[in-house]
């Protein structure tokens, strides 16, 4: 019956849901922010923690939500460790345009290797609703590097 | 997915026939509409009066000393004298034609609220009401300094009528505000009874039908109440229109709410006298179409009639309730006595959203959220529920289909 | 009564053609449409685009985590996005959807009026507002302690620049709410000067452009106000949807106007939060398929061309003018050097009412009576006026053939 | 061009509409009432003097409006006089009924006479944005003879 839903449901993204990693409140972090989709009720928040380079040493997340956001958020801690804030904006801008478009033109060599990880969101731009899930953990991501105090959202 | 013809001896199927959308496919999957509580698909016959309308009988109405204008105002006039029966309303004049339920509550809070209640009276409102129900008063509360109480739901999902009673005994309470129908546990409040009861503590009751009207006769007269409203799109009218009753003596105590054209039966410079009700009320050109657009969906609903509308979703009602609550790991909100077809629900391994999701891919439109009744989630303790809503086209089958598809839904997420 | 191929290069042969009720006989004569300005006919465009819709993309907008409400939602979302483009709006989320012209202004009225202006601030509006601009204000000022000015109009029906900026001298004045258009003297007000004086006394500007919008391009980053409203249905597009456009700092720091539900960002029993702009203006289900069929209308409008209506508008302008000064007995009210497709007049034999009735017998529909302008006419000593007023359809042969028929007229009453 | 409009604007009509008669104030009134159709801008004063038996001795009217709204007042002052109060709210009963229809069904022999006289205002009936033009005057007179205070209309 839900066969062909595979596209959006693949299994990591049913396990990071169910699992998802970095789970947890980093009490010594650099940066924090609250996001929030007021209208879906995904709320999350978010802790990071920088090198002394301003590399991202560690990011971590609480919070609740469908599957979609729970994995995202979860797949995003672990993809953006290591990266600049710059590289880390970069990204989540690549990002957002694969679960807009469902293609990711912009994915140069540089991008290949993360974003091969962040594919198995790719089929949420067939869902119009359910895109601003995915997004929600990488414009709170923004709103931290960003030190911004308000809550991100990405209704 | 074909409606059969059911015990009621009412012809789904032909009904079906009547709604040109429900011929879409989804993806590929027959269309199952399980959102006709959030919004009603539009029968054939209110389609091409609106078409007609536009093509051979459309003016601006009211003043217009030309032939046009004079049928496009015996045509929203028309509108209105159907409404005015439709509820069994005393007088055609009590009805105001607004853009929505939300819009009539608006404008029942502003106009009775600040124009009639005095700060220190009270509003009672309910943990069911939806937003559109409950924010006016909290302004209401706020700008005027009127106090606003709310009467508990029972765990069943019922209006807990004792707490009505407590809250209405010191006599402070000049209005009470409540749901017809909850748009999320279905459940139906006993009308007269709170009508009974707020009159015998000196309040006044309004009651919010947006859901209730759609599935039940609702009558004026009988119910006792002094305000209903309703809103044209989920009883399969256009969007855009709404509807206030309101009973005249309270129509004509009440000071205008939105200023305009057509509100005023003088107008200088310096004042303004306002019009006699209900054009006090309809500031600036009325959505014309949309009420002649709403007489055609009165007309159809009672060509079907209400009686066996009723019956049909007795059927309906009863079969989601034997197969969704044998769905293991559903929690059904809501088990009122007195129901209509609104079933709000959650599943142990799925998110809500994650779950309205799989079901779209099914063919299936269920609405996932709080439904606009953030508060009474807050109630029951869930974060958000799935909720099928059932209308006059809905079958027996596409149940069943919502129930078998709910339980392949859990093998997926378990 | 067939328009021709205009000196313009505009075909109004073939533009009549995309409006079905234009083809329609009144007791036997060929309509002549000379309403526009209470509300255009629709194209068939427009109608089209509603029926599909209803027939094929219809459900409740927002929070539907299925295929047709994404469906809905993205169409009305669009309608926003054309509406921003149409308007030449910094963003698109300035542009709120209301119900009506008159909605928008008391939405302004309240939300700005009392949750921004105090008491002792002043408003000032003109002599030839609409009801619409007027009568909020003065419920604002008996509510709220503000001042209301009133901004002369010259005897040639011409904003009073000089008495504008009196008013403004003291600088108390907060808002300037005027007509971008006169609805009964045709008078374009000068748009850029009035937001640059208003801006230069510490003021916003409000412009009520129901009429401009239809027969003008308007760009919100030339005009350079502050808020501006339209009304759909006399831009060719359905009723029950109208249009406030605000700066998004001025709407961001308003409080909402209606409650109920989406214009709410969380909420309890104890408080709520109101969502961002637009969603915090607007409360409850939208006008879904009238801002789709808006968004048609403007399609359908910038497929013709804003630059092509508006040098077939002036052509009518000119033939009208010359015909109606030449009718002995005739009193045209207004004669601004700037102005649009709508004639006031006077017949110094008959009474208003009486006029329209005769004309309609030939076929021809124009409003009589005050136009919802009472101090206007007060202004001009005339006790009620017919009013043509044109649309985009309006041909150079029905201006000759109402001349013909006022000199037959007066006649007739003589 | 208006050949047909003479069922509406027959020769009474204008010549009731531009000179109508009993077109003054009545000093020693017994009776006064005040009518008034906002919307048309039909405006008239109506003054009535009753008999010892409570017969309409004489009545009178002044006013601005259109010239169906005049010629009813008109042409009503003329027909009223000599009726009883119930004969008066009788008469405008049938005159109402011939206003909105065009037929007047009802008109028993005992009104023949008086409706005859007032059948040139039945092609109103087909213009029903102007029936309330012909109306105000008699809704004006029944407010007078029940002594009601506020203004008549007929919207
Ligand atoms: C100048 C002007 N302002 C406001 C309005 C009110 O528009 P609406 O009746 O659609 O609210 C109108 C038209 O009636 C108008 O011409
Ligand atoms: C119970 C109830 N009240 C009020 C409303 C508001 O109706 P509308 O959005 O048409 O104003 C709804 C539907 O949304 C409802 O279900």
């Amino acid at each position: 019956m839900f066969d062909d839903l595979r596209d959006l449901y693949q299994e990591v993204i049913l396990d990071h849901g169910r699992k998802p990693r970095n789970f947890r409140r980093l009490e010594d972090a650099d940066r924090h922010a609250r996001g929030d989709n007021p209208m879906c009720g995904d709320r999350m928040e978010l802790w990071v923690k920088l090198e002394a380079d301003g590399r991202i040493a560690d990011a971590a997340f609480q919070g609740k939500g469908c599957a979609i956001s729970m994995a995202s958020a979860s797949l995003m801690t672990e993809t953006v460790r290591g990266k600049t804030p710059a590289e880390a904006h970069a990204l989540g801008d690549t990002f957002r345009a694969l679960a807009m478009t469902g293609t990711c033109p912009d994915c140069g060599a540089e991008l290949a290797d993360d974003m091969e990880r962040l594919q198995v969101l790719g089929g949420v731009s067939e869902y119009p609703s359910r895109v601003k899930c995915a997004t929600l953990a990488w414009h709170t991501l923004n709103n931290a590097l960003d030190d911004k105090q308000e809550a991100a959202s990405s209704e | 997915m074909d409606g059969a013809v059911v015990a009621t001896g009412f012809d789904v199927a032909r009904v079906r026939q009547d709604f040109p959308i429900l011929s879409q496919t989804v993806r590929g999957k027959t269309l199952v509409f399980l959102d006709s509580g959030a919004s009603a698909q539009k029968p054939r016959a209110v389609i091409d009066t609106m078409v007609r309308t536009m093509e051979t009988a459309y003016a601006n109405v009211h003043r217009g000393a030309y032939n046009l204008s004079e049928k496009a105002t015996a045509a929203y006039e028309a509108a209105r004298a159907a409404v005015a029966r439709f509820l069994n309303a005393a007088d055609e004049r009590e009805i105001v034609f607004t853009s929505s339920s939300t819009a009539a509550i608006n404008l029942v809070a502003h106009s009775y609220g600040r124009g009639v209640l005095k700060a220190g009276d009270a509003v009672l409102i309910s943990e069911m009401e939806h937003h559109a129900n409950l924010v006016p008063w909290q302004m209401l509360r706020d700008a005027h300094g009127v106090e606003l109480r709310v009467a508990r739901v029972t765990d069943a999902g019922e209006l807990d009528m004792a707490d009505v009673e407590a809250k209405l005994e010191d006599g402070r309470v000049k209005l009470v505000a409540v749901t017809h129908m909850s748009n999320v546990l279905g459940t139906v409040t006993p009308a007269e009874r709170l009508a009974t009861l707020a009159h015998a503590h000196g309040a006044k009751l309004l009651l919010d039908g947006s859901q209730a009207a759609v599935h039940r006769r609702v009558d004026m007269q009988a119910i006792g109440c002094d305000f209903y409203v309703f809103t044209g799109h989920k009883l399969y009218g256009p969007t855009g229109i709404g509807v206030l009753w309101g009973r005249m003596e309270l129509l004509e105590r009440m000071p205008p709410f939105l200023g305009g054209g057509d509100m005023i039966a003088e107008v200088s410079l310096e004042r303004f006298l306002p019009a006699s009700v209900p054009a006090k009320f309809e500031a600036g050109t009325p959505p014309i179409i949309e009420a002649i657009g709403l007489h055609a969906a009165i007309d159809y609903v009672e060509s079907i009639g209400m009686t066996a509308i009723e019956a049909h979703e007795r059927t309906l009602v009863d079969r989601a309730t034997t197969k969704l609550s044998a769905i293991e790991g559903l929690t059904l909100m809501g088990r009122a006595q007195d129901r209509g077809g609104v079933f709000a629900f959650a599943l142990d391994v799925a998110h809500a959203h994650d779950l309205a999701t799989l079901l779209d891919r099914t063919g299936i439109a269920v609405r996932s959220g709080r439904h606009c009744a953030e508060p009474l989630h807050a109630r029951f303790n869930v974060e958000s529920t799935c909720r099928a809503s059932f209308g006059l086209y809905t079958t027996v089958e596409e149940i069943d289909y919502l129930a078998e598809a709910l339980v392949k839904a859990r093998e997926f997420f378990s």
